[in-house]
């Protein structure tokens, strides 16, 4: 039978992996940012189980603009991407490092 | 809907509705008047204070209001908070004026992403439902982020934009992670109703303290504690100082706001696990922030360290979860976002042609070159450093009496042990004016408002804090004490 | 109901496979396309759990729009593919590490029985008939939510003047008359007068 | 005028003297200056003698004087006043009269001196603190006037401060009685804690309720607290009156002009311990043991700073150790109860020490400023006056019978000899061998001085810093400002005995200042067999002292007259003992090393070891360096790549974590 | 002028408001800003002789007393008054505020008008602290003080300012801010920040010791005792001479005052509880710092660490009384010792800030301030030589001279309680004559040591004045301590009566 630990255990792992992923990722920002959506699916995904499982809307509600925000983050999370490479030529994330001590 | 719960949001209606009248505006202005974004943008300021300030709540500080079904609450704290909003983004919108213009970046993008980044400060000050505390803060967010990278052609700004943005938004998945939990737990996203759910369910639930853990690592990210403050240092530095002069004040105050909404609002129950974590957090940044801002040669990077400090501080207010502590926690940022733009004022005064004056040997023999300067970044240095009389000092001393009330004399000593190594590195800057000879002789010049609202923001250090009776009386009684 | 589970495993094991593919594969478009399917898969689970709504919204939003830019970005920034370096293998098994510590500490938190088992959660009932889920949510968007509906407005307002500001600019290299203010120019922004001391004669 | 207006003029002349000398110099001129301060010691010596008469004519009995008072705390009274009585105007008389003298002979002796109106400021200041020093009715003025003649010895001393060795020698008299003082401000304090009060006659009047209660300064060990008062004062008098071991800087004290010499470390500031023992002689009369312990460091003393004149060549030393010896005899008396004796001591000593001492100044000016009696001799002839009056100072310091100091040392050695007290019989040998000692060598400078032949050449050339031995002018006798107070001062040596020993010692003239227990009285032994003073005199050929100081003259008639090789031949024979006397005894030597050198030792080890090095180098700079470095290396930490911070977020939200879900 | 005028808050106010009106005389009006200085800390001084005119010495209330709200929820007032332990002090702070005026007439040419600023502040907020009797009010003045001197040894500190300035400031910071969660904690326990009712307020021993322990952390810094006194040496050498002048005179008076006011009445039962500790740090500092005096090579120094030394004698005479009260049936000597420790902070304040003065005279002349650069002064300035050895013959304790009375009284007092206490003050008899006259046998006697010695002159008209005030005032106190004395009578002994009944016993009783 499926209860919410499931849903929950899957949002879990979704989260771990997300954010293993930012902290793994030495490549590309663009990794970083789809790791990010990952993220909002992974808290998403909590959210909605919650919801169906107390009978309750408010939880759908709050995913409606979750997915709002994350569209509107992505966007701009790509935007910051554009003007990066532009500066730099390169979107590696190990090369991000002229700020630091 | 009623008329009510719109003329409870009014300032925030006045503000978007300017915003959206100043885009407008922009695209018909040339060049050269550009001024008027800049003068609208004051007029938003102010406009917002007097309509902030013509709510009437009947006599009684510690009264709210509710609007739009409880997602949105008035109380004088939110007021207070907003109307130094408004206050310390109008030093902030002439300080940047003045560096905008001279590296070239004058553009309305800035006072409508400032406008709208007040919008949401405003929200998550009022917010009084998860949802709203969430898009209060997002918006708030993403507008810094573009400010951040508004020098599309730094590679600084860049690179910490990115990083602001990525750990911003991880963290904001850490919070909503968390929320998810207490939502679970609670069945509702109202604080207020979660609060009585939670006095039901009882504060130890493991669910309740699961999601609180990620709450308090939101709200950490926020407040730049450490370990959560990495952004602090590489943003400050990389922004432009203008929009580090911003985020470095008045976003502190949302914050402070959103911790307490959440925290003593919503979890006041789980108070002796949130006070835990919230003591090692406030640990932390008080010991590394201070350690930190030493060795540093940007001056930016040192102030981004020393916020980092402070942060802990306003922790150290909030985390005794008495009404004493709260109040001393928001005249603790209150009076750290004055700090914060006077001293990146400074530092915007004396950036020559739109280069930033980054580093701290471009404040040596300031004394020599314009006196009255100089004693304003002084005041701001030992106001940051603590010393009475200037405004600073009463902010740690109510915040470490509200410590030693709740009996965390540890805490008290590790806090002000490190205040004075923080001391250090303040009153390095002061030696940099005072004793060491001026690399330029270059006169300093700014415009007359900047010349004013410096000087203004330099002598509330000391005005506020001999008089610092009616802000900390006012600060109290928005909590009741 | 065996076939719920199945079902629940099957886009349960999708999911998590193609979100370990989206942080490792090297190609970004490859990894794109990996998260539209991770989110396929959550929407799917998301009609398990009888929100349609969301899970249209999902799939629409993230498949149709967000992963299209995020395509569209890809292509046009022209990003080689590097191979992986020295220093990503040796930190590989401590963020491992880290990363299987926090998802046990999350397991364990989740599969505390007596707070998140069946006893405090028990199965909800199916949907009577008729029930909209749309028009629930609508519903409850439209009035509880009205205010932070319009804030999300707002957000996606901020989210276009960020993207203009950050994006949009004029090419630096191009040479472009700006006739008003050719038009506008004053006399003496044109001509500059310069005062001198007459040279000295030289003489012989 | 009152009795208290004229009590208050006398010491004040001669401070509102020193002042006007002093702080008008230029106004007032050299002349003014030495006139001022004549006038003023003048006026001051005949009010003192006029005092003096009314004690003893008059019947003007002892007087307690309260002049202001100079704090009250904690319900002590600390005020200053005079105590007038027989002891005090006795003393008053011989402070002011010897100053008298010695200003006269200034002005002859420092004639040529750039820096004339500072020393007459210099020794009128003096003059004020020995007078308050002895009228005082208190101990807090006592200590005043104890430190300021310190003071005024130290800035005479060191009078010529360009000269090295007068800094040095001024420094080191300061110090040395600071050493002395250091015990006697302990004592004041002891007396305080004991009696509640500093007035005398308050602390007198209670000093027998203390008797038999003691202290444990040190843990298990009980002292008598009238013992320990004693003692401490007297460690004051130790340093002050040079007793040994506190005796190293009156020798180097003779690098200060001669009428110093003469006014300070002969005659008057050196008495002052004599004179404080005395006045204290209600407490000190309480303390058998610290009687002995007086008794026995003056017998020490005596003896052998007497055996160190012996060998000594300048002639300023020879009679500074000669002084010694004679402190040593005074104290010895003061150790055996008999302080009228010390007294009387102190009294004749003053004349024909301060009538030695500026024969010696009037010789050292003749001979242009030669101290060493190796390029003297036969002196008599150029100065005839000098050379009388420094023979009869010589017969009264030796004590030959009629002189003055005939009548007081003998006193002292009979009252030695009748004494009972622990350690009497040491103290007797001392001062009976003391007497061949003193003999020996005051014929020795006499002889060397004066006789034989002369020992220097006259060089008219030979510039104005000769070699030694070589002078410039013949000598020729002192000016009339010098040889009349040598003449002045010759007469009471010869008579001031015969005339006073039978009041002072003998029929209780001092008994209203001193008291003395019957069980201790030794002069009232000694005075049983007292029949007149010529009665004396004549006994004296009965007596040991006396053949011990013919002994004395035969002997030095011997080696420097008869046979002036023979001096030379024993310090051959003996290079030891030699060497010991020549070095003092070592003590200087042992004293650079074992105080001066630890001192400054312990004190850079302090200094650059404990201070510089570990308090600052390890704590505070120390821990300044410790934030440095953490600093440098949390910085580090920033490492400026995205994935660690994430990382460190992670990290940081799975520690929350453990913490508080798991634990 | 009414009975009813503030003039407590006169004197804070008018300085402070005097350095505003100087800073704004800018710059290129040195002369100006010189004058006003002076007409201000004149004007400053004569307000404050009415203090001493008006003082009732026959009672220990607070007069003049001051009382104003000020940050209301706390219950912090702007409370002024003062007793006999701060008139004296008060007097000793206006005094020099017009003595440092007139030694940096000329010496200073650089930037005078923050220079004279930075004095009348400093002399308005010593003035506050010596006043103050809301705590807050005490720590703000007693905090704010260090900017202007940090900024004073900084700006005309000598060549290795910074380091002594930053070290002086953090040194001191550190240590006020333990008083400072003291004060908290005690507001907290008692609801009331003043000090006054402090003094009353029952508190549990170990609690007090605590409490002890963070005021001691302030003050001893300050005064400052053994072994938390390596920044005063530094601080002094730096520093121009007015700055030294201030800091010796006044700025270490701070500290002695802090425990007059706060250890003793706030905690007593704590101090007497730990006198030993205090104790046995002042016998280490007059033994431990007076050896080290000897040997220092640079006149400053040696004088800053004989300021250490004669320091030790104040705290050693505060808490002395409790062994007093043990060891004596009668008690007699514990207010001898309070006295003499008072006595000595102002005599300490005449003679360090007269010798720091002499050498400033010396170093304006020849820009040195080793003792090894000079020898025979006196050749060149024989007056100079004459108040130097005058000072530092009241530097070593001479009667007569101020520096006697208060180490005599507190040697007094320290007899009373043990043999072995006096014993080793006393030392400083030795030590100190050593250390100061040895200075004074190496710089202003012996042969002119060299061409710069040789080209001295003697000091001007303005020196004299300073320093011939400063003599006046050693001597006055040395030859008639009484007025002194008598002033505090009163306060001394209420406050003896005070900290001879326990606190806990309060305690016990609620």
């Amino acid at each position: 039978m499926l209860t919410l630990a499931h849903f929950l255990t899957l949002g879990a792992l979704l989260f771990c992996l997300s954010a293993a992923g930012i902290f793994l990722n030495r490549k590309n920002v663009i990794i970083l940012l789809m790791c990010i959506e990952l993220m909002l699916l992974a808290v998403n995904m909590n959210f909605v189980a919650f919801s169906r499982f107390l009978g309750n809307l408010d939880g759908q509600v709050f995913v409606f603009f979750i997915l709002t925000v994350a569209a509107a983050e992505a966007a701009i999370g790509l935007a910051i991407l554009v003007v990066v490479f532009r500066n730099r030529q390169t979107i590696n994330v190990a090369e991000l490092d002229d700020l630091k001590g | 809907m009623t008329r009510m719960d719109f003329l409870l949001i009014a300032p925030e209606l006045w503000v978007v509705t300017m915003t959206c009248v100043i885009l407008f505006v922009d695209l018909f202005l040339k060049e050269e008047r550009r001024a008027i974004v800049y003068l609208l943008a004051m007029v938003t300021l102010v406009f917002a204070a007097i309509i902030t300030l013509r709510f009437d709540y009947g006599g009684d500080p510690t009264a709210s209001a509710f609007a739009f079904n409880g997602s949105f609450v008035r109380d004088q704290m939110g007021d207070m908070l907003k109307l130094f909003s408004y206050f310390v983004l109008a030093m902030v919108f002439i300080y940047a004026k003045f560096f905008l213009r001279q590296s070239r970046m004058f553009r309305a993008d800035f006072y409508t992403l400032s406008l709208e980044a007040l919008l949401g400060i405003m929200l998550l000050i009022s917010a009084n439902n998860l949802v709203m505390v969430y898009l209060g803060l997002e918006l708030l967010a993403l507008a810094s982020y573009t400010l951040v990278a508004y020098d599309r052609d730094s590679a600084k700004g860049s690179e910490a934009a990115m990083k602001y943005f990525v750990l911003g938004s991880m963290a904001s998945g850490i919070l909503l992670y968390g929320m998810s939990m207490i939502y679970g737990a609670t069945g509702t996203l109202d604080l207020v109703a979660i609060s009585e759910a939670v006095r039901v369910s009882g504060s130890d639930d493991i669910m309740l303290v699961f999601g609180l853990v990620f709450l308090v690592v939101g709200l950490a990210f926020k407040f730049g504690a450490v370990p959560f403050h990495m952004w602090v240092p590489d943003v400050y530095e990389g922004a432009p100082v203008s929009t580090t002069l911003f985020i470095s004040s008045v976003p502190k105050m949302a914050a402070f706001a959103m911790a307490f909404r959440l925290l003593q609002t919503g979890l006041g129950d789980l108070q002796s696990d949130w006070m835990q974590m919230l003591s090692l957090l406030a640990v932390l940044s008080i010991v590394f922030g201070n350690l930190a801002a030493i060795a540093q040669t940007n001056i930016k990077r040192m102030l981004a360290y020393s916020t980092i400090g402070h942060m802990g501080f306003v922790l150290m207010g909030l985390l005794p979860g008495t009404a004493e502590s709260y109040g001393a926690g928001m005249f603790y940022v209150i009076v750290y976002a004055l700090m914060s733009a006077a001293a990146f004022g400074m530092v915007i005064m004396l950036s020559a042609r739109g280069v930033e004056a980054e580093n701290l040997d471009d404040f040596k023999g300031l004394n020599r070159r314009n006196s009255w300067y100089a004693a304003i970044m002084a005041m701001v240095m030992f106001s940051m450093a603590g010393v009475p009389v200037f405004v600073g000092f009463f902010a740690k001393w109510l915040v470490i009496q509200a410590a030693l009330n709740a009996g965390l004399v540890w805490l008290a000593i590790i806090a002000v042990v490190f205040s004075v190594i923080g001391a250090f590195y303040y009153i390095r800057v002061v030696k940099l004016m005072y004793f060491d000879e001026p690399i330029t002789e270059a006169p300093i010049d700014a415009p007359v408002d900047f010349r004013a609202a410096i000087s203004l923001n330099g002598v509330i250090m000391l005005g506020l804090g001999i008089f610092s009776g009616s802000l900390i009386q006012i600060c109290m009684s928005s909590f009741g004490a | 109901m065996p076939i719920y589970e199945i079902v629940f495993y099957t886009f349960s094991l999708v999911m998590l496979a193609s979100a370990v593919a989206v942080i490792s594969v090297r190609n970004p478009v490859y990894a794109a396309l990996f998260l539209v399917l991770t989110f396929f898969s959550a929407s799917a689970i998301w009609m398990l759990l009888e929100v349609e709504f969301l899970a249209i919204i999902l799939i629409l939003v993230y498949v149709g729009a967000v992963m299209v830019l995020f395509l569209f970005v890809v292509m046009m920034l022209d990003i080689n593919v590097e191979p992986l370096r020295e220093g990503f293998i040796r930190y590989l098994p401590v963020g491992l590490v880290v990363a299987g510590l926090m998802a046990a500490e999350f397991l364990l938190v989740i599969w505390t029985k007596s707070r998140f088992g069946p006893e405090a959660f028990p199965s909800p009932p199916p949907h009577p008939e008729g029930y909209s889920n749309t028009q629930a949510v609508g519903e409850v968007l439209y009035t509880n939510y009205l205010l932070p509906f319009e804030v999300a407005g707002i957000i996606l307002l901020v989210a276009i003047i960020a993207a203009v500001t950050l994006t949009l600019r004029h090419r630096s290299g191009a040479h472009r008359q700006n006739p008003s203010r050719q038009v506008q120019v004053q006399r003496d922004e044109r001509v500059r007068l310069v005062k001198m001391k007459p040279e000295p004669r030289q003489e012989g | 005028m009152s009795l208290k207006t004229i009590l208050i003029l006398i010491p004040l002349l001669p401070l509102l003297a020193a002042a006007v000398a002093g702080l008008l110099r230029n106004q007032v001129g050299r002349a003014g200056s030495h006139w001022v301060t004549i006038l003023g010691v003048a006026i001051s010596f005949a009010l003192s003698v006029y005092v003096l008469y009314l004690q003893m004519y008059q019947g003007l009995g002892t007087q307690n004087i309260s002049v202001y008072t100079w704090m009250v705390a904690d319900g002590i009274k600390f005020e200053i006043g005079f105590l007038i009585d027989h002891l005090s105007s006795l003393m008053m008389v011989v402070v002011s009269f010897i100053s008298f003298m010695v200003h006269i002979y200034t002005i002859g002796y420092m004639a040529d001196d750039p820096g004339y109106q500072r020393f007459f400021s210099y020794i009128a200041l003096f003059t004020f603190s020995m007078l308050m020093l002895v009228m005082s009715n208190n101990f807090l003025q006592l200590f005043f006037g104890w430190e300021a003649v310190g003071l005024v010895s130290y800035l005479l001393i060191g009078f010529w401060f360009d000269r090295e060795s007068a800094v040095y020698a001024g420094l080191k008299a300061f110090l040395v009685n600071r050493v002395g003082d250091f015990g006697f401000l302990l004592g004041i304090a002891a007396v305080l804690y004991c009696f509640g009060s500093m007035d005398y006659f308050e602390v007198f009047a209670a000093a027998p309720g203390i008797e038999g209660q003691s202290v444990s300064i040190i843990p298990g060990v009980e002292w008598q607290w009238i013992t320990v008062i004693c003692i401490c004062l007297f460690i004051g008098a130790m340093g002050k009156s040079a007793q040994a071991p506190l005796h190293v800087w009156l020798p180097d004290s003779m690098e200060g002009p001669t009428p110093i010499s003469a006014l300070i470390h002969a005659a008057t500031m050196v008495t002052a311990g004599i004179f404080m023992v005395a006045r204290m002689s209600p407490l000190f009369e309480l303390s058998e043991a610290a009687l002995s312990f007086v008794m026995l460091i003056g017998a020490l003393t005596a003896f052998f700073m007497g055996l160190v004149g012996i060998v000594q060549n300048d002639i300023k030393r020879v009679i500074a150790y000669s002084t010694l010896s004679q402190l040593g005899y005074m104290t010895v008396a003061l150790g055996v109860s008999a302080y009228s004796a010390a007294i009387f001591h102190l009294g004749t000593h003053a004349f024909f020490k301060a009538l030695l001492f500026l024969g010696a100044g009037s010789v050292i000016i003749a001979l242009h400023h030669q101290q060493d009696m190796r390029y003297m001799g036969g002196l008599r002839k150029q100065m005839p006056i000098t050379w009388i009056t420094a023979w009869v100072g010589t017969l009264a310091l030796i004590g030959f019978p009629f002189f003055a100091g005939f009548y007081s040392k003998d006193a002292i050695i009979e009252a030695v000899h009748a004494s009972s007290r622990w350690g009497a019989g040491v103290a007797y040998w001392a001062v009976l061998l003391g007497v061949i000692v003193t003999s020996f060598y005051s014929f020795r400078l006499l002889y060397l001085t004066f006789h034989g032949k002369p020992r220097y050449t006259v060089d008219v050339g030979a510039g104005h810093h000769p070699p030694d031995g070589v002078l410039q002018h013949a000598p020729k006798e002192s000016p009339l400002v010098v040889t009349v107070p040598l003449i002045l001062l010759a007469i009471p040596s010869i008579v001031i005995g015969y005339l006073t020993i039978d009041p002072v010692l003998f029929t209780g003239w001092l008994s209203d200042s001193i008291t003395v227990l019957p069980q201790n009285d030794v002069l009232a032994a000694v005075g049983e067999h007292f029949h007149g003073p010529t009665a004396m005199a004549q006994h004296a050929l009965q007596t040991a002292p006396f053949w011990l100081m013919l002994g004395g003259f035969v002997l030095a008639t011997l080696v420097y007259m008869v046979r002036p090789a023979l001096a030379g031949t024993l310090a051959q024979r003996f290079p030891r003992l030699h060497a010991l006397l020549e070095n003092k005894f070592y003590v200087d030597e042992l004293y650079q090393k074992l105080f001066i050198g630890n001192t400054l030792r312990i004190g850079n080890g302090l200094w650059k070891k404990a201070d510089a090095g570990l308090i600052d180098g390890w704590l505070v700079n120390g821990s300044a360096k410790l934030v440095g470095s953490l600093s440098a290396r949390v910085r580090t930490w920033q490492s400026g790549f995205l994935f660690q911070y994430a990382f460190a977020m992670i990290i940081g939200l799975i520690g929350i974590l453990a913490i508080w879900v798991m634990l | 002028m009414t009975s009813n005028w503030p003039i407590l808050s006169t004197l804070i106010w008018l300085p402070i408001f005097g350095a505003v009106v100087v800073l704004a005389a800018g710059e290129h009006r040195a002369a100006l800003s010189r004058v006003l200085a002076l007409i201000v800390a004149g004007l400053t001084f004569l307000l404050s002789i009415s203090l001493f005119t008006g003082f009732d010495t026959s009672t220990a209330a607070m007069q003049f007393s001051e009382l104003k709200p000020w940050i209301e929820t706390f219950h912090i007032n702007y409370a002024l008054g003062v007793d006999g332990f701060s008139v004296p002090l008060i007097l000793l702070t206006t005094f020099f505020g017009v003595l440092v005026v007139i030694a940096g007439w000329e010496v200073i040419t650089d930037k005078v008008h923050q220079y004279m600023a930075c004095f009348l502040l400093m002399e308005g907020l010593m003035v506050g602290v010596f006043a103050a009797l809301d705590a807050m009010l005490f720590y703000a003045f007693f905090e704010a003080m260090l900017i202007p001197m940090f900024l004073v040894i900084g700006i005309w500190g000598g060549p290795n300012k910074v380091y002594a300035t930053i070290k002086f400031f953090l040194y001191t910071f550190l240590g006020s801010v333990f008083m400072l969660i003291s004060l908290i904690y005690l507001y907290l326990q008692s609801g009331t920040w003043s000090i006054l009712e402090w003094h009353q307020f029952p508190l549990a021993l170990n609690v007090q010791k605590w409490l002890f322990l963070g005021f001691l952390a302030a003050f001893s810094v300050k005064i400052p005792m053994w072994p938390v006194h390596t920044w005063l040496p530094d601080a002094h050498v730096e520093a121009p001479t007015g700055g030294s002048v201030i800091l010796a005179a006044i700025m270490l008076k701070i500290g002695g005052y802090g425990f007059i006011r706060f250890s003793l009445p706030v905690t007593p039962d704590a101090a007497a509880a730990l006198d030993w500790l205090i104790i046995a740090l002042s016998l280490i500092a007059v033994v431990y710092i007076g050896f080290v005096a000897l040997v220092q090579e640079d006149m400053k120094k040696l004088i800053a660490y004989s300021s250490i030394s004669h320091m030790g004698f104040v705290t050693l005479g505060m808490f002395i009384a409790f062994g007093v009260f043990q060891n004596t049936d009668s008690g007699r000597g514990a207010a001898l010792g309070v006295e003499g420790a008072m006595v000595q902070m102002i005599s300490h304040g005449f003679i360090s800030g007269a010798l720091f003065l002499c050498v400033g005279v010396l170093y304006d002349r020849v820009h040195s301030r080793m003792i090894k650069d000079y020898g025979g002064v006196a050749h060149k300035m024989p007056w100079f030589a004459a108040l130097a050895v005058l000072f530092f013959m009241a530097n070593s304790g001479l009667p007569g001279t101020s520096g006697f009375v208060g180490e005599f009284m507190v040697i007094l007092a320290a007899f009373q309680a043990n043999f072995w206490y006096a014993f080793l003050a006393a030392l400083t008899l030795i030590l100190g004559a050593a250390y100061s006259l040895w200075l004074v046998k190496r710089v202003i006697f012996g042969k002119v040591a060299n061409n710069d010695v040789a080209m001295l002159e003697d000091i001007n008209a303005r020196e004299a004045l300073v320093l011939g005030v400063l003599a006046v005032a050693v001597l006055l106190v040395g030859l008639w301590p009484a007025p002194l004395v008598d002033l505090m009578h009163a306060s001394v002994d209420s406050l003896l009566q005070h900290i001879q009944q326990p606190k806990t016993v309060l305690l016990g009783g609620q």
